[in-house]
């Protein structure tokens, strides 16, 4: 737990330095909430009224001010108000992540249940067809870009059998669970595909790899039937690197959910913050970043904990 | 290196990944030298939209523009990309995560905090801002997809350097008194070639993502120039008149990133001791 | 029934006097209402007042008030309240982007609760067509004085915004005490799905019963689908090539007028729009658009653009930049791409640079640019259109960077008249000098585009892009 | 009587199809219940190849038996042939017929589940025993192998436990359910040498109690001795010799049994020590290397502000002066901190305390005057150089350039460890471990240095190779009058090349002195322990003592410090630390 406590201290500092890291780059883009909002019009302002509405934005102090105003409010859990939205930032964000959240997971669940299985078998099956069949999928599957499946699913959907999923607003999973899976599934399929068949390729290889250890021929020496070395003995051993891979794949789409809910129209985080970026939403792109950021960081530390889950060393340390 | 040639060789998906790169990375030498069926940027006013033909293998996009030579260039000017940012990223990641497994205590720290914020950091939105800041292009393209992959090379290598930094040859080169550099360069270094270039393959297919994600905002190659993500984004609302617009960019591209992992897998077996001599 | 809507941009605020964004308006204008508002053929009608008069000397503005007019909060409007919301706009520290176009405003009386009489400090006509704009529409004097406007949304228009997820969705509700009678739905929920081909698969799938499109690769797809209608109609915004007089050598005359004539407007809008427009010199408003072969060089004249260019000491051409929006029009991308491929045939080598919208607007405001390719709005009257960039007051003159004495004074004469045939003289004159003296290259208009299933019935296109008559649609 | 097992020209082969090569060339053997086998063999020569085929671990080795017949005979009785038998029933045999004992007992059990799971699973699988009977029967078997508050121990995973106790808990899990038949794959080779004596002593010790034949499988000749009733002799793949123990032993008739039992050092007592230098002769010059008081500790630290709690006091004060020509052995158990003080002599670690002389080659520039050969040859070999620039590292350090003469110096010294001269473009996976390792004192002999630290630097070497260079160093000794610093926890090889000897003890030097006086005459109790572990031909079936202590922890509280030593003298160069009586 030494170690676990060693990280939650670097966590401060690590979001300190993404607040301004992420504070200096919006600021530094061209353009700011008032040409956002007005666009040419903007042009016909006198400089009082430009004077007023920075005011209003709350952009017409300098820099270290803002900073040092958000940072103080940001520590009282105070985000600041997004002007776009006209609520206050943390507010807008917890209405739109569990929808991101949900979709990752989604994506992860299906990854994991589609990729491992399938890892196992081929590696299982090592050179013979069945892997190959195996290997090429998976091949294929990580070469290719996330939007052309997305729009190739939702042509073929929509021109070919006239159905599509929800588009627009989410479907609440509490209210209407059937209906949110039925909207969700096939973006998260879409998020998930390449991230399935890297779960497949590792899977694969780490399960030879383990397959070549010795403690798994002492557990044949022992008369393990040939499916328990598999699944008792060996699989432990191999999810270490898929759990792994996982985490930081769960923190990517946390991340990069972006393009999948452009075109799939869902309300996300990914597109919060895209849409908070174009409309210079200042307080709203700090929150986003921030946020994507802390998630991205507690995943890791998810996933060291589920590493000294599986792993004794780790969990109860050296000799 | 002949070594590592014939080892490409002998992998099966190594011959394969290294085809398709050796014939995209032909095709890019050829557009760039001019030999394409057509000039990529004369636009043939009657010639709008034409579906692959005898003339036009690929077809033709909306300003009458042949498309094979368009994707020809796009190959390259993709490829140009690609390389030149994980060229940046590795030599800068490499010279980071080496110092900063050497050194240790204050710099490490320093160093891979630094990383693990830029790593924290959403990669599209890092990607989008420096473009925002800086104007689209070429140059922002691969600058922006160094920034990004920097970190990730920085930690690929610190953990290597970290294990060989305390591997016996470099204990005993320090007991000949051998300088830092020539530590560094010599023992780490040439004992990091295995997983860096593993790495690197790993990133250009990454990197081609990537740039044709931008291009497909908009952010990344600047028309009329061509790139396969470029070519993606100007025919997504044209896919249903002229579908050729988005298959053959799309299956380039696809197969390139294909190349690279292909070779990113059979380098990855031929450099590993423990498969190397299965294989020989 | 609830009309199922979809658009792919959305709102980006609610107060009606800040909002200059197209997607805000097409929003707002179902919820505010203006005193007057143009109907489809451009035509003052009207909105909260039901009459009005010009004094003889044009200095005097009378409105009378609807008495059923209403808010959503059920006060009844007044003639308090339009002063407030003028009051309003005309305060710097609002910060209302409409402002410029009221200054002629002096004073406000109201003698009554249903009269309005503003004092202009001179003649404007042009004033009446200005105040059709959503960014006067009145707000209640209450909500002004609370300080929520922009917060809630408080108008006396057709519908009641109940909920509003910027960038998700907005619903809205019929309005039943709205002063123009009963709406055919029983309100509008609007999905924001920010990819066209999106709209289009939603519409063919039934999730949707009408859309907004922009993208016209997309809308001329509608068609083909048998359940769907595309309405479409030209609109007063336009298509240009700005050029920068002020930087070399688009300070020449010949230069500018040479890149006149080596653009072949038409391929331009075969090319990029696959031919969804109609070429325009300046004035795109029906009543004042001229015949544009009667404008220079509109017909392309190679020859003539080399010969101008060679006289201003350019045979070899030059290099210069264009900056375009990504996706602002959708269309800016293969614009520039055109014109490039056209310039580059006298010699001109041009260097595209997409930027995001903002970053665009931005250097376009800052006038930082060789060449732009713009799409800018229209007016349904030359005056207000047209005096920010080409008069010599005009707040834009950092944007056009052009004026003369013969343009300033056409718009001046413009601004007073009354008489419509004598302004009509005018502002020919106007369009034929500013093409020839091309400071800008006019391309022409495109079409907004509205696409719906074919049981949505009674709504009628605006040149403006106005959705106001989705106030009278119903579903069958 | 019938034997319990009989093999019959046994030929297995690796790859598939066209490509199969034949590794072992049909084996034969006899194997009665009760007996033991000894396969004795140098690296490579095919003895862990057959004793897997025999339980057809083989098969997930990418292996194939060939040919030949292995003959079980089960415990209802029947005969068996394995080389036939179905997966499935092989699985049914594996653990409740045959017992199998793997090399390294690190990675031999699973690391993530418990070793209490891992033997209940032997359990359960061959007799049914579930839940709290399992449990039982598993405190039962690691109480059999001598392991104290086995109850406890069963919720442990192995990476909690010491490299001897793992090989335990394999020994205990391989005869779970009184297996007929326990082939031990080089089960001592990676322990220490008193873990190793224990372990032999608990194998005898069992195999007397079950009456379990057994297939004992080593490198180390010297080991057979006292466990073996029959050795069977493997070269290249090839059966060269079997027979009883003492035939072979004493009368071998195959030349390269002779070889292994002549060529590889064996621990005499003492009296095989080297006599071609006098110490007292030597006396008069300045010592090559002079330590003294020589401490060094590591802080161990804790908390999250890594604040200090103690420090590993691995070298504790110790002394002692070299001469040149002269070889001082330093001898102890692992962790006894053998390395950390060769290490303080090269800068590699920090004393806290002492100081250390090297009397240096005055007149020749740029030398290093101390080098240091390394245990493992292949990983201090950078594998990316090629051997120019090996040799060249130390004289480039120092400042020296690449000249034509370094070059002559090069093949010189190539040439005298015994490589071939064309080595200089090679690179190091290209040659042997023995190559390697004369490669590495080729590498330290370049800049003529008057002191060479040798740590470990034979014990990764095969029995055969490693006399070999033992050979060469006495002989490079002589040649250029170094004095060596040898490292090393193996007795018989200390024998050959020690002139002087000092055991450490826990970071201590405990005793030192002449080597032939220390070895024959042991005078501290641990000397005497160490001695006594160490495995001899002589000691044929004699008891190995099972010896449980351990050794103390090196971690101590701040501040600590050691009483100061008494010494007692036993001789003109023999003393011996004084021992408190209450250990
Ligand atoms: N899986 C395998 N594939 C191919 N060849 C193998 C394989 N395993 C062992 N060999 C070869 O078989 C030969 C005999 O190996 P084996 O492991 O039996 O030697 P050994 O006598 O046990 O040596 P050591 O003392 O090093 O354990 C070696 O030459 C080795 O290279
Ligand atoms: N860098 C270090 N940090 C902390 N402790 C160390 C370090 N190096 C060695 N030690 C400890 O010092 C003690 C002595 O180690 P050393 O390597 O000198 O033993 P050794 O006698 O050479 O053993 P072996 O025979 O296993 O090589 C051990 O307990 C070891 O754990
Ligand atoms: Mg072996
Ligand atoms: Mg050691």
């Amino acid at each position: 737990m030494n170690y676990l406590t060693r990280r939650l201290v670097t966590f401060p500092l690590i979001m300190l330095g993404v607040s301004v890291l992420v504070f200096v780059a919006i600021r530094m883009v061209p353009g700011d909430a008032i040409t956002a909002m007005l666009g040419t019009e903007a042009g016909l302002l006198t400089p009082d009224q430009r004077k007023a509405l920075a005011g209003y934005f709350g952009i017409d102090r300098s820099w270290t001010a803002q900073y040092w105003h958000w940072l103080l409010g940001a520590l009282q859990g105070d985000l600041g108000l997004s002007v776009t939205n006209g609520k206050p930032v943390l507010d807008v964000i917890l209405s739109r992540f569990p929808l991101t959240i949900e979709l990752a997971l989604l994506a992860v669940v299906i990854a994991l249940c589609i990729g491992l299985p399938l890892g196992v078998f081929a590696a299982t099956r090592n050179q013979k067809p069945s892997d190959l069949a195996v290997r090429i999928f998976a091949m294929l599957g990580q070469s290719t870009p996330s939007f052309v499946i997305g729009l190739l699913i939702l042509y073929i959907l929509s021109s070919v059998f006239g159905i599509l999923p929800t588009m627009g607003s989410a479907v609440s999973l509490f209210e209407d669970p059937i209906g949110n899976l039925k909207q969700l599934i096939l973006p998260a399929l879409t998020l998930g595909f390449s991230f399935t068949a890297s779960v497949t390729r590792i899977s694969r290889s780490a399960m030879l790899d383990v397959l070549n250890d010795d403690y798994v021929r002492t557990a044949r020496s022992k008369g393990v039937p040939a499916l328990q070395v598999i699944w008792r003995h060996a699989l432990p051993n191999a999810l270490i690197p898929v759990v792994t891979l996982s985490g930081v794949e769960f923190g990517y789409l946390l991340g990069g959910a972006v393009l999948v809910e452009k075109i799939y129209a869902l309300p996300g985080l990914g597109r919060l913050a895209l849409d908070a970026i174009l409309q210079r939403d200042y307080a709203l792109v700090q929150g986003c970043v921030l946020f994507v950021a802390l998630n991205f960081m507690i995943v890791n530390l998810l996933v060291d904990l589920a590493y000294a889950a599986l792993d004794p060393r780790i969990r109860l340390g050296g000799r | 290196m002949a070594d590592l040639l014939r080892g490409l060789l002998r992998h099966p998906s190594g011959r394969i990944g290294g085809a398709i790169v050796a014939l995209y990375i032909i095709v890019a030498v050829l557009a760039h030298l001019g030999v394409t069926p057509y000039d990529p940027i004369q636009q043939f006013r009657i010639d709008r939209l034409k579906p692959p033909s005898g003339a036009h293998w690929m077809g033709t996009d909306m300003f009458g523009r042949d498309v094979l030579s368009r994707l020809m260039v796009g190959i390259g000017q993709s490829f140009l990309v690609a390389f030149a940012s994980v060229g940046i990223s590795a030599v800068i990641g490499t010279a980071l995560g080496l110092t900063a497994a050497w050194f240790g205590h204050l710099w490490d720290g320093v160093v891979m905090r630094l990383m693990d914020i830029l790593l924290a950091f959403p990669a599209v939105l890092l990607a989008l801002l420096i473009i925002a800041v800086i104007g689209p292009g070429t140059g922002t393209s691969v600058m922006a997809i160094a920034f990004v992959y920097t970190p990730i090379f920085t930690r690929v290598v610190r953990g290597p350097a970290l294990s060989i930094k305390s591997r016996d040859f470099v204990d005993a080169a320090r007991t000949f008194g051998s300088s830092r550099v020539y530590i560094l360069t010599r023992h780490l270094m040439l004992n990091l070639v295995a997983p860096l270039t593993v790495q690197v393959t790993l990133a250009l297919a990454w990197s081609l993502l990537t740039e044709a994600g931008l291009s497909f905002l908009g952010l990344g190659t600047q028309p009329p120039a061509s790139s396969l993500g470029l070519m993606l984004s100007e025919s997504g609302n044209l896919m249903e008149m002229a579908p050729w617009l988005l298959v053959f960019p799309g299956i380039a591209i696809m197969l390139g990133i294909l190349g690279f992992n292909l070779l990113g897998d059979a380098l990855r077996d031929i450099l590993d001791p423990k498969t190397r001599s299965a294989l020989a | 029934a609830t009309l199922k809507m979809a658009w792919s941009q959305d709102a980006t605020g609610l107060d009606p006097h800040k909002q200059t964004a197209f997607s805000s308006i097409r929003l707002l204008e179902l919820i505010y209402e203006p005193l007057v508002r143009l109907d489809p053929d451009l035509k003052v009608t009207p909105g909260i007042a039901t009459s009005w008069t010009f004094s003889p000397d044009a200095k005097t503005l009378t409105f009378k008030l609807d008495p059923k007019a209403k808010f959503h909060n059920g006060a009844a409007v007044t003639s308090a309240d339009v002063k407030a919301s003028y009051t309003r706009i005309l305060d710097q520290a609002t910060g209302a982007a409409a402002r410029a176009n009221y200054l002629s405003i002096a004073t406000i009386d109201t003698p009554d609760d249903q009269t309005v009489v503003f004092n202009l400090s001179q003649p404007d006509v042009p004033l009446l067509s200005a105040m059709s704009s959503l960014n006067a529409a009145i707000v209640p004097a209450s909500e002004i004085a609370a300080g929520k406007v922009g917060t809630s949304a408080i108008g006396s228009g057709p519908f009641k915004l109940k909920t509003w997820e910027p960038n998700v969705k907005e619903e809205l509700v019929a309005n039943p005490d709205w002063a123009g009678g009963k709406t055919g739905v029983d309100g509008i929920n609007i999905s924001v799905l920010p990819d066209e081909s999106a709209i289009l698969a939603a519409l063919r799938a039934k999730q949707v019963d009408f859309a907004l499109l922009n993208d016209p690769l997309v809308a001329t797809l509608v068609p083909n689908v048998p359940t769907l209608k595309l309405n479409r109609v030209p609109v007063l915004a336009y298509h240009a090539l700005q050029l920068n007089p002020s930087r070399k050598p688009m300070t020449e005359l010949a230069v500018r007028q040479a890149i006149s004539c080596a653009i072949d407007r038409k391929d331009v809008l075969d090319t990029a729009l696959l031919g969804e427009g109609k070429l325009t010199g300046p004035l795109t408003m029906p009543d004042f658009r001229s015949n544009t072969d009667d404008l220079f060089c509109y017909k392309r004249d190679l020859a003539k653009a080399k010969k101008l260019m060679a006289d201003a000491g350019y045979k070899d051409g030059f290099s210069a930049t264009v900056i375009a929006a990504t996706g602002e029009p959708p269309t800016a991308a293969s614009e520039a791409q055109v014109i490039q491929s056209q310039l580059k045939e006298i010699g001109i080598k041009l260097e595209i640079k997409l930027m995001e919208t903002s970053v665009y607007v931005d250097t376009w405001l800052k006038g930082d640019f060789d060449m732009a390719v713009a799409l800018n709005g229209g007016r349904a009257d030359p005056y207000p259109m047209y005096n920010r960039y080409f008069t010599k007051a005009g707040n834009l003159q950092k944007v056009s960077n052009y004026i003369d004495d013969t343009l300033d004074t056409l718009m001046q004469q413009g601004r007073v008249e009354t008489d419509p045939k004598k302004r009509k003289e005018i502002f020919s004159a106007f369009d034929k000098h500013l093409t020839e003296v091309s400071p800008w290259i006019w391309l022409y208009t495109g079409y907004s585009y509205t696409a719906q299933q074919q049981n949505v019935q009674g709504f009628v296109p605006s040149p403006d892009g106005s959705l106001f008559s989705l106030a009278r649609v119903s579903v069958k | 009587m019938t034997p319990l097992l009989s093999v019959r020209d046994l030929r297995v082969g690796f790859g598939k199809g066209d490509a199969v090569k034949e590794i072992v060339h049909g084996v034969s053997f006899d194997l009665h219940p009760g007996e033991t086998l000894a396969i004795v063999g140098e690296s490579g020569s095919g003895k862990s190849v057959t004793a897997l085929s025999i339980n057809r671990l083989i098969d997930y080795g990418g292996g194939r038996i060939l040919s030949g017949a292995i003959a079980l005979r089960t415990r209802k009785g029947e005969a068996l042939d394995l080389t036939q038998t179905s997966p499935q029933r092989m699985e049914k045999i594996r653990g409740a017929e045959i017992g199998m004992i793997f090399q390294e007992p690190m990675t031999s059990l699973n690391p993530v589940k418990t070793i209490g799971w891992q033997l209940e699973e032997a359990f359960r699988l061959h007799r049914g025993l579930s839940g709290a009977a399992a449990h039982k029967a598993a405190i039962e078997a690691l109480e059999r192998v001598r392991i104290p508050d086995a109850e406890r121990r069963l919720g442990y995973y192995p990476h909690q436990l010491s490299g001897g106790m793992l090989q335990r808990v394999m020994i205990a899990i391989a005869l779970a359910t009184n297996p007929r038949l326990l082939i031990a794959d080089e089960p001592t080779t990676a322990l220490d040498v008193s873990v190793q004596a224990q372990i032999m002593a608990l194998l005898a010790e069992l195999k007397r109690e079950t009456g379990t034949g057994m297939i004992f499988i080593t490198h180390d000749i010297g080991l057979v001795a006292g466990i073996a009733d029959r050795v069977l002799v493997m070269q290249a793949g090839d059966v060269v010799e079997q027979g009883p123990l003492d035939q072979i032993l004493d009368a071998p008739q195959h030349p390269y049994t002779q070889h292994l039992l002549k060529a590889v050092p064996h621990f005499a007592g003492g009296e095989a020590v080297r006599h071609d230098f006098r110490r007292v002769d030597a006396l008069k010059q300045r010592p090559a290397l002079t330590v003294d008081d020589l401490t060094v500790r590591f802080p161990v630290t804790s908390g999250l502000l890594r604040r200090k709690t103690g420090a590993v006091h691995a070298v504790e004060s110790v002394s002692f002066d070299l001469m040149p020509g002269e070889t001082l052995a330093i001898v102890g158990e692992s962790g006894s901190g053998k390395s950390t003080t060769a290490r303080a002599l090269l800068d590699l670690v920090q004393p806290v305390r002492g100081s250390f002389e090297v009397r240096g080659l005055e007149g020749k520039s740029q030398h290093r005057p101390v080098q240091m050969v390394f245990q493992n040859p292949y990983a201090s070999l950078n594998p990316r150089l090629n051997v120019e620039s090996l040799l060249a590292e130390p004289v480039r350090a120092g400042g020296g350039r690449l000249t034509s003469a370094m070059r002559d110096r090069m093949t010189y010294l190539l040439a005298r460890v015994g490589l071939p001269t064309d080595s200089l473009t090679r690179y190091p996976h290209e040659f042997s471990g023995g190559q390697r390792q004369r490669l590495c004192i080729a590498r330290a002999l370049m800049v003529d240095p008057s002191v060479l630290v040798l740590d470990e630097a034979v014990s990764a070497l095969d029995v055969s190779v490693q006399a070999k260079v033992l050979e060469l160093l006495v002989d490079l000794q002589k040649e250029l009058h170094l004095a060596y610093l040898f490292v090393s926890h193996d007795m018989a090889v200390v024998e050959r090349i020690a002139h002087r000897i000092a055991v450490v003890y826990a970071g201590q030097i405990v005793e030192m002195g002449d080597a032939a006086a220390v070895l024959s005459n042991p005078q501290h109790s641990y000397t005497r322990r160490l001695i006594a572990a160490v495995p001899t031909i002589e000691r044929r079936r004699e008891r190995f003592e099972l010896d449980t202590r351990s050794v103390p922890s090196l971690v101590k509280p701040i501040g600590y410090e050691p009483r100061e030593a008494s010494w007692i003298s036993y001789g003109p160069d023999h003393k011996a630390r004084a021992e408190e009586l209450s250990a």
